[in-house]
C-alpha cells in the first residue's frame, strides 16, 4: 500500500496572536484610550488620548452560528471595519470602526439581515447560556429554545437604554450552571426534580462506584454490593444530576418533572456593591417546548416589577435590596415555598437573624 | 489574715470597682469560703482551675437546678471538697422586695458558703457553694419560703424575661407575665431533663432586646407591632427647638429609610410599611414616638453560644404573633411543644434545636411544626439550585397532574 | 432513735410571683409608660401616662456577692425606695424610687459603701461574665479577677455617658461563651491552645466513648481500641475542651498556654443593623493574675481607637462596618494572622469575594 | 422539507430575536446539521436530551480540547451518531480578522457540521459535530493554520480576558497580553490533564470584570490601581452643565463615602485612602474620572460554579501584584506554580481547589503557597474561637518561650 505521508502537526502552538487581529486605529492607540461614550443603543464611541475616534457596532447572536452567518460577519466587516471585529463575552458580535459614516449603513445591513444592534449600556444584554438539547448529555431542558422565546419577548429592552440599570439575563440547561449564571440579575437553569433510576448492570459495568459515591454532594449513594451496584437515599438526594455524570447508568431524565428555576439579583461587577449571587425566586416552571410560554410570562413579569419600581442606577438585587425580599415577593406576586430556604451548607448565614423585616 | 496568706488575690482589692476579693471576705467567717479563697489564691498561682464536676446531685423529685462540683484537691482544702451550686428561679425582671431577698440571704447562711450570684447567665439567682447534706434541707427551706430551683442539664431552662411593662414604655408585651406564665406551665420540662440537650427560653419586649433573647436562646419571644409608630409632633418640635439633630442622628440612620423630617415645618413622618420597627427612631426621641397599639411578638429560632456548630443567633419562624393573656398564651405554648416533639424525636444527644435544624433543613422543621415558610425567614433566599421535592408536589404520570403543579408553586400570574 | 418528721417540700411551686416584688407606684402605671429620660449617668426617669414618675438609680457589682452586700441592698432599698429593687441581667442593682429627693442621698450612700453609680445610656455598662476559677471546672482563666482588672482601668466611662454609642464589654472564661459574649462590643474569652492529655485509664473507666468522639466539632477523636480509650487527631483538633466537658480524663488545662483571645464588634438590639456576632480581633494574651495587665492594655487600646474615630451613634461594629476591617487593624495596631480567617463550617461566606478593599 | 418534518422547530424561526434553527438551516445541507435538526425536533417531542457522553476521543499528544458526544439514537439517527466538539482556542479578547474567520469557517466545513458558538462559556470558539475520524485532520487543519486547541478535562482550561486595553481606558493591565502569555507559558497543563479537576483562570482589566472572572475562575486576576482617582475637573463642570446629577447618581452611590461634590464650586473630590476603587463613579462620569496610574492586579481565587459544595465566588488572596510584562509576569506564575502544586498533593478526585481551601482551611493555604494573611482576604475574621496553633507558636516550658509569645501576635502596643 502507497499512503501519502502525513506531515506530523505542530502541536501546542498556542493561540493566533491577538494583536494581529487589531485594526490599526487600534494598534496606534492600545493603552491610550481616554474615555467613552454611548452614542445610542449598540453604538460605542472610544476616544484616545491623542483625539483618535474608534466606534463600535454591537448586533446580537443566537450563540450558534452556522458558518454561513460567520462568513457574513466577514464580509460586513471587510465592507465596514477595516476586516476588523470582535465577539463579546455574552454571544454578540462587535464590529470595530474607524470611519463613523460607515455606521448607520453597518446597522441597516445587519438588522436588514436579522442581526439586531443593541445590548449597550442600560439595555437588556444577550443571554448567556449553554447547548441544552443540542449537545449537551446532562441538559434538564433546552437552552437555545427557551433563550429565543425569551428575548423575542423581551426584544425592546435588547434596542432601549433606558432601564433603571444594565440587565443581565443567563441561562443554563442543568445544576452545573456552565456560565456565570449564578450571579446574573436573572437566571434560569433547568432542573431535575426526582431521584436518578438506576441501571444497576450498566453501573456494574461501566461506572467506578467509588467515583459515583463521592459524587453526591449530600451523600446519598451508597453502595448496593448485592447488585455490584449503588442504591440513592430517597429524602437525600437533590436530583443535582452529578451522579449521572460521573456514571451514565443513573439516569436522571424525567420528561414530565424536568423544568426551569428561576433565580434574580445577582451581580458580577464591583461597582457599588461587591458580586452577588442570584437567589431563588421561582422553584420550577414546567418544561414546554416550543416556546416555554410559562417561562417567558414569568420572565417578563420579574423584569416589568423592577422596571416599573427601581430607582435609576438600581441593578435587580440592589433594587431588592432596598425594598427587601419580603417586598419583591409581594410585588412580584410568587409565592414563598419551603424551597427558598436554604437547606445546604452554608444555609445557617442566610437566615433572618434579626426582627427587622417587613410584614 | 488574708494579707499575708493571699498576695495575688490582695491585688484585686484595689482599685475603683467593687472586688469581688472583699465580696468574698465579707462572708469569710464561713469556713468554707474562706478556704475557697485559699482555693482561687492557689489558681492565681497556678493559672488553672481546681475544680471537677460530675457526680450526679440534685434534691428529691428534681433531675436538675443543683450543679454538682468538687475541688481536685480536696485533702489539701476539705472545706471545698463539694462545693455545689444552686439554681434559684427568679422572679420574671428580677424585681424583688426587700424582705424576699433577705429570705433568700437567711437561708443561704444557714446551708451554704453565703455567696451568691445576683443573677447568672441563665437568669437563675446563684446559691454558690453548699454540700451534699444540705441540698435537700436547702431546698425545703427554699420552696417553705416560696422559693423554687431552675433548670440546668437537658431541660428547659429557667425562662427570662426584661423588665416589661412594670418599668418600660417599650413593652410590646407583657414579658413578666408570659415568662411566669410559661415558668409554671412548663414546671415538669424544666425540673425533669428529658430533652436532647438544654432549651432555652428568652423574652424581650421590643427589638431592644435587653435579655439577649436573639443571641441565648432556643427560642426567642421578642415584642413587636404591627400598625404605625405613634408620632406626637409637639414633642418632635421640642427636640427640634433643643437643637436636636433629628435628620443626622434619627432620620439619616433609619436602616430602611422609612424616616423623613421636614426642616420647615418640623414634622417628622413614617412610611409604616417601609419601617423594619428597628426601635432606633424610637429610641432616640422617647418622647415624640411610641410603639404601635396592636402589639404581639416575633418568634425566632435556635440561638446558642459556641459549642459545638459554632454560635447561632435565632432566626425568625413566626414574624408576628398575638400573644393574649386571655387565652392563656395557648398558640404559643401549642407551637413550643410542636417544636419539643420534633426536636425530641429527631435530635441527637447534646444536639441544640438549632443545630438539628440545620441539619435536617427548615422545610422539615416547618412541616413537621405546621408553620408556613414566609419570607420573612431568611436574609435571602437559597442561592444554589439544591432543593427538595415532597412526593406530593411530582407529577406521577405523562398525563399531567395539575394539583402537583399547583403544589409546586408553579403557578404565574398572567 | 426518734427522728423529727420532715414536711415534705412542695415541688413546682415556680418561681415568686413578680406582681408581689413591685412597688405601689410600678402596679399603678403597669404598661402605662409614656417615654422615659436621662438624667445622669446611672439615673434613669420614667414617665406615665398619667404623669406618675418613676426614678431607677443603677449601681454596678462584681457579680459575685455576699450576702451581707444584698442584706446591704435591701436596708437602702427599705430607706430610699420602699423596699423595692431590681437587678439588671448585666449584674447591676437598680433601686426603684417614686421620691426624686431620694436619689441623690441614695446616690451618695451607695458610692461610700464602694457600689459605683453609672453604666446608663451612653457608657460602658457593666461586664457582664461567667464563673472561671471560683467555680467552673472548664474555665480557661478567672473570669472575676480579669474583669475587675479591665473596669478598674475603663472606670470612667461607666461613670460618664458620652462615648459615641452604648459600650457592653462580656467575657467568658471558656469556649462555651456562656453568656452573650458572641454578640458584645468588646468580649474577650479563655482559651487553650494545646490538645487535651487524655488519661487513657480514666477513659476506659469512666467516659463513654461514642460520646467523646461526637463531642468533638472537628471530627478529630477516634477510638484507640487497644487502650480502650481514645486518640485525637493533633492535626483536627482547636482545643475547644468540648471533650473534657464530657469526660474528664480530656484534660485540657494548660497554664503555661492558655490564656485569652479578645472579639469586637458584635451586637444584640435590632436597633439600626440587626444583631452581628463579635469578631476576631486579638487571638491571644497570656493568663498573667492576678491583674491581667496585657489584657488591660489591649482592651483600654481597643476602646480608645473607637472613641477617638466613630461618629456619634455608631456601635463598634458599625464603626469598624463603616472604616472596614483593614483600616480597624491598622489603627488598632495589631497584626492580622491567619487565626483571623475562619476555617469552620460557615468560612466561605466571610472570604472577601469582591475586590472592593482599603489597602 | 423542513416544515413538514419540524414543527416544533418551525415555531422558534418567528419573532424578532435571531434565530438558531434558522442558522441551523443554513448549514442544513450538511446531513449531520440536518439529521441534528430532526433530532432536536425529536428532543422537543419528548421534552428531554438525547446526548450521551463517555468513550475518550481526541488528538495524538493531547489528553484534551475534544468533547466526545454521541446521541443514544444511532439507528434513527446514524449521522449524529459521533457528534465532538472540538474547542479552538481563541485570540485574546475575541479579536478577529474577517480572514482568520473565514480560514476557520473553511476548516470546519470540510471537517463537521458547519455548526459553531462564537463562543462558548469556557472562551474557546466551539467547532460542535464531527465525527471521530475527522478529529485528527481538523486538528491538523487548524494547527497548519496557526490554531490550538483550548482544555477540557481536569486541566488548566483556556485562559480568557476582557476587551483590555485594544479598546477600554479602564484596562489596569494589558489584559490580551498576560492571557497570550498565560496560555502559552502552561500550554502543557493545558493540552494534558494532570490535576485533580478543572483549573479556570480569567482576567478583567478592571473590577467591572466584564469576563465574570470572580464568578467563573477558579483564578480570578482584576485590574486595579493603589495610586489616586485621576479627576478632570474642567470635564465635571460639563457633566453638571448637562444637568447630570453627580450628587444623586455619582456620590450618594459610593460605597464608602469616598466622593464629594461642592455644587457651588462644581468641584469633585476623591478621599482616596478610603476609596474601594469599585468603578462607580469612573462608570458614571467616564469623561472626568479615570483610574490611577500605578496600576496592578487583585489576585483572587476559589470562584466556582454549583456542583459539588454550591457556587463559591473568587476571595481576594493577594489584594495587590504589579503585573510587569518586563519580567514575563514571574510573580503571578510562580504563584500559580505553588497553587498547583498544593492543589495537587491534597485535592480528591474532583475537587476544586476552592474547595479544598475549605476543607484544609485558608491558613494552610496561606503556608503552603507563602503569603501573608492580611486582611483584604476576608468580610470580616472569623466570629468563633475555634482557631488553630501551629507548634512553633506554642510555649514548651513553664519558662515561657519568648518567641512563641511574639509568633503568635500577642503583642500589645503600649
Amino acid at each position: 500500500m502507497c499512503s501519502v505521508p502525513v506531515k506530523k502537526p505542530k502541536t501546542d502552538i498556542g493561540p493566533p496572536y491577538y494583536y494581529d487581529m487589531l485594526p490599526e486605529i487600534i494598534k496606534e492607540n492600545y493603552g491610550k484610550w481616554k474615555y467613552h461614550e454611548k452614542i445610542k443603543p449598540g453604538v460605542l464611541k472610544h476616544v484616545s488620548e491623542n483625539g483618535a475616534e474608534l466606534y463600535t457596532v454591537r448586533a446580537g447572536s443566537p450563540r450558534l452560528l452556522s458558518i454561513v452567518t460567520i462568513r457574513e460577519y466577514a464580509d460586513l466587516a471587510d465592507k465596514y471595519s477595516g476586516g476588523h471585529l470582535r465577539f463579546t463575552s455574552r454571544h454578540n458580535v462587535e464590529f470595530l470602526l474607524s470611519d463613523p459614516a460607515n455606521i448607520e449603513p453597518l446597522i441597516a445591513e445587519l438588522e436588514a439581515k436579522g442581526y439586531p444592534v443593541g445590548g449597550t449600556g442600560d439595555c437588556l444584554n444577550n443571554i448567556i447560556h449553554t447547548q441544552g438539547w443540542i449537545h449537551c448529555h446532562s441538559a434538564a431542558t433546552d437552552a437555545s429554545g427557551p433563550v429565543k422565546a425569551v428575548m423575542d419577548d423581551l426584544f425592546e429592552y435588547f434596542k432601549k437604554d433606558d432601564l433603571p440599570a444594565k440587565l443581565k439575563i443567563s441561562m443554563a440547561c442543568c445544576l452545573n450552571m456552565c456560565g456565570a449564571v449564578h450571579c446574573s440579575d436573572i437566571a434560569f437553569v433547568g432542573i431535575h426534580r426526582t431521584v436518578p433510576t438506576i441501571d444497576d448492570a450498566g453501573v456494574a459495568k461501566g461506572c467506578e462506584i467509588p467515583n459515583v459515591i463521592a459524587s453526591c454532594p449530600t451523600g446519598a449513594i451508597r453502595p448496593n454490593p448485592k447488585a455490584k451496584s449503588v442504591m440513592v437515599n430517597e429524602e437525600k438526594c437533590m436530583y443535582c444530576g452529578n451522579c449521572y455524570t460521573v456514571c451514565p447508568s443513573m439516569k436522571i431524565m424525567d420528561p414530565v418533572n424536568d423544568g426551569v428555576a428561576i433565580f434574580v439579583g445577582g451581580k458580577v461587577s464591583n461597582a457599588r456593591s461587591g458580586p452577588a449571587f442570584s437567589r431563588l425566586a421561582i422553584p420550577w416552571v414546567p418544561n414546554t417546548p416550543p416556546r416555554w410560554d410559562e417561562l417567558v410570562v414569568a420572565i417578563r413579569n420579574l423584569v416589568e416589577i423592577w422596571v416599573k419600581d427601581a430607582r435609576k442606577g438600581e441593578r435587580y438585587g440592589e433594587w431588592i435590596e432596598r425594598i427587601g425580599w419580603e417586598k419583591f415577593f409581594e410585588m412580584a406576586n410568587l409565592p414563598f415555598t419551603d424551597k427558598h430556604i436554604d437547606d445546604f451548607i452554608f444555609s445557617v448565614p442566610t437566615f433572618r437573624t434579626t426582627t427587622n423585616f417587613k410584614y | 489574715m488574708s494579707e499575708k496568706k493571699r498576695p495575688l488575690l490582695e491585688e484585686l482589692k484595689k482599685g475603683p470597682w467593687p472586688s469581688f476579693v472583699k465580696e468574698m471576705e465579707k462572708s469569710a467567717h464561713n469556713s468554707k469560703t474562706a478556704e475557697l479563697l485559699d482555693l482561687l489564691e492557689r489558681s492565681y498561682e497556678d493559672k488553672t482551675g481546681h475544680w471537677k464536676h460530675g457526680g450526679i446531685v440534685g434534691v428529691t423529685g428534681y433531675g436538675g437546678g443543683v450543679i454538682g462540683r468538687y475541688t481536685d484537691l480536696p485533702e489539701e482544702f476539705p472545706e471545698v471538697r463539694e462545693f455545689h451550686t444552686m439554681r434559684v428561679n427568679q422572679p420574671s425582671g428580677w424585681y424583688y422586695t426587700s424582705d424576699a431577698l433577705r429570705t433568700l440571704c437567711d437561708i443561704w447562711e444557714k446551708h451554704g458558703s453565703g455567696l451568691t450570684n445576683m443573677h447568672g447567665a441563665t437568669g437563675d439567682a446563684i446559691l454558690l457553694g453548699t454540700t451534699t447534706e444540705h441540698l435537700q434541707p436547702c431546698f425545703n427551706d427554699l420552696s417553705e419560703a416560696g422559693f423554687d430551683l431552675g433548670g440546668s442539664g437537658s431541660n428547659m431552662r429557667t425562662p427570662s424575661c426584661c423588665a416589661g411593662p412594670a418599668r418600660c414604655q417599650n413593652a410590646c408585651i407583657d414579658t413578666l407575665d408570659l415568662c411566669h406564665n410559661l415558668t409554671n406551665t412548663f414546671q415538669d420540662y424544666l425540673h425533669r431533663p428529658s430533652f436532647p440537650y438544654k432549651f432555652k427560653i428568652k423574652i424581650s419586649g421590643c427589638a431592644n432586646d435587653c435579655v439577649a433573647s436573639i443571641a441565648r436562646a432556643d427560642l426567642s419571644i421578642i415584642g413587636t407591632w404591627r400598625d404605625a409608630i405613634r408620632i406626637d409632633q409637639e414633642a418632635v418640635k421640642e427636640y427640634a427647638a433643643q437643637g436636636y439633630d433629628i435628620q443626622g442622628l434619627v432620620v439619616d440612620k433609619c436602616p430602611s429609610q422609612a424616616c423623613t423630617y421636614n426642616a420647615e415645618t418640623q414634622e417628622f413622618t413614617v412610611d409604616n410599611p417601609n419601617c423594619v420597627r428597628c426601635m432606633h427612631c424610637i429610641n432616640k426621641m422617647p418622647k415624640a414616638l411610641r410603639i404601635g397599639k396592636e402589639t404581639g411578638a416575633t418568634i425566632l429560632i435556635g440561638g446558642k453560644a459556641t459549642i459545638v456548630q459554632s454560635a447561632f443567633l435565632s432566626w425568625v419562624i413566626v414574624p408576628f404573633m398575638k400573644l393574649e393573656k386571655e387565652d392563656d398564651y395557648a398558640e404559643l405554648k401549642d407551637l413550643i411543644e410542636r417544636i419539643w416533639e420534633w426536636w425530641d424525636e429527631n435530635g441527637k444527644v447534646r444536639e441544640r434545636v438549632g443545630e438539628l435544624i440545620y441539619r435536617k433543613g427548615m422545610r422539615e422543621f416547618l412541616k413537621a411544626v405546621g408553620l408556613p415558610p414566609v419570607p420573612q425567614m431568611v436574609k435571602h433566599p437559597r442561592a444554589n439550585p439544591y432543593f427538595f421535592w415532597w412526593p406530593d408536589e411530582i407529577i406521577s404520570s405523562a398525563s399531567g397532574d395539575a394539583e402537583a403543579e399547583a403544589a409546586a408553586g408553579a403557578e404565574v400570574e398572567k
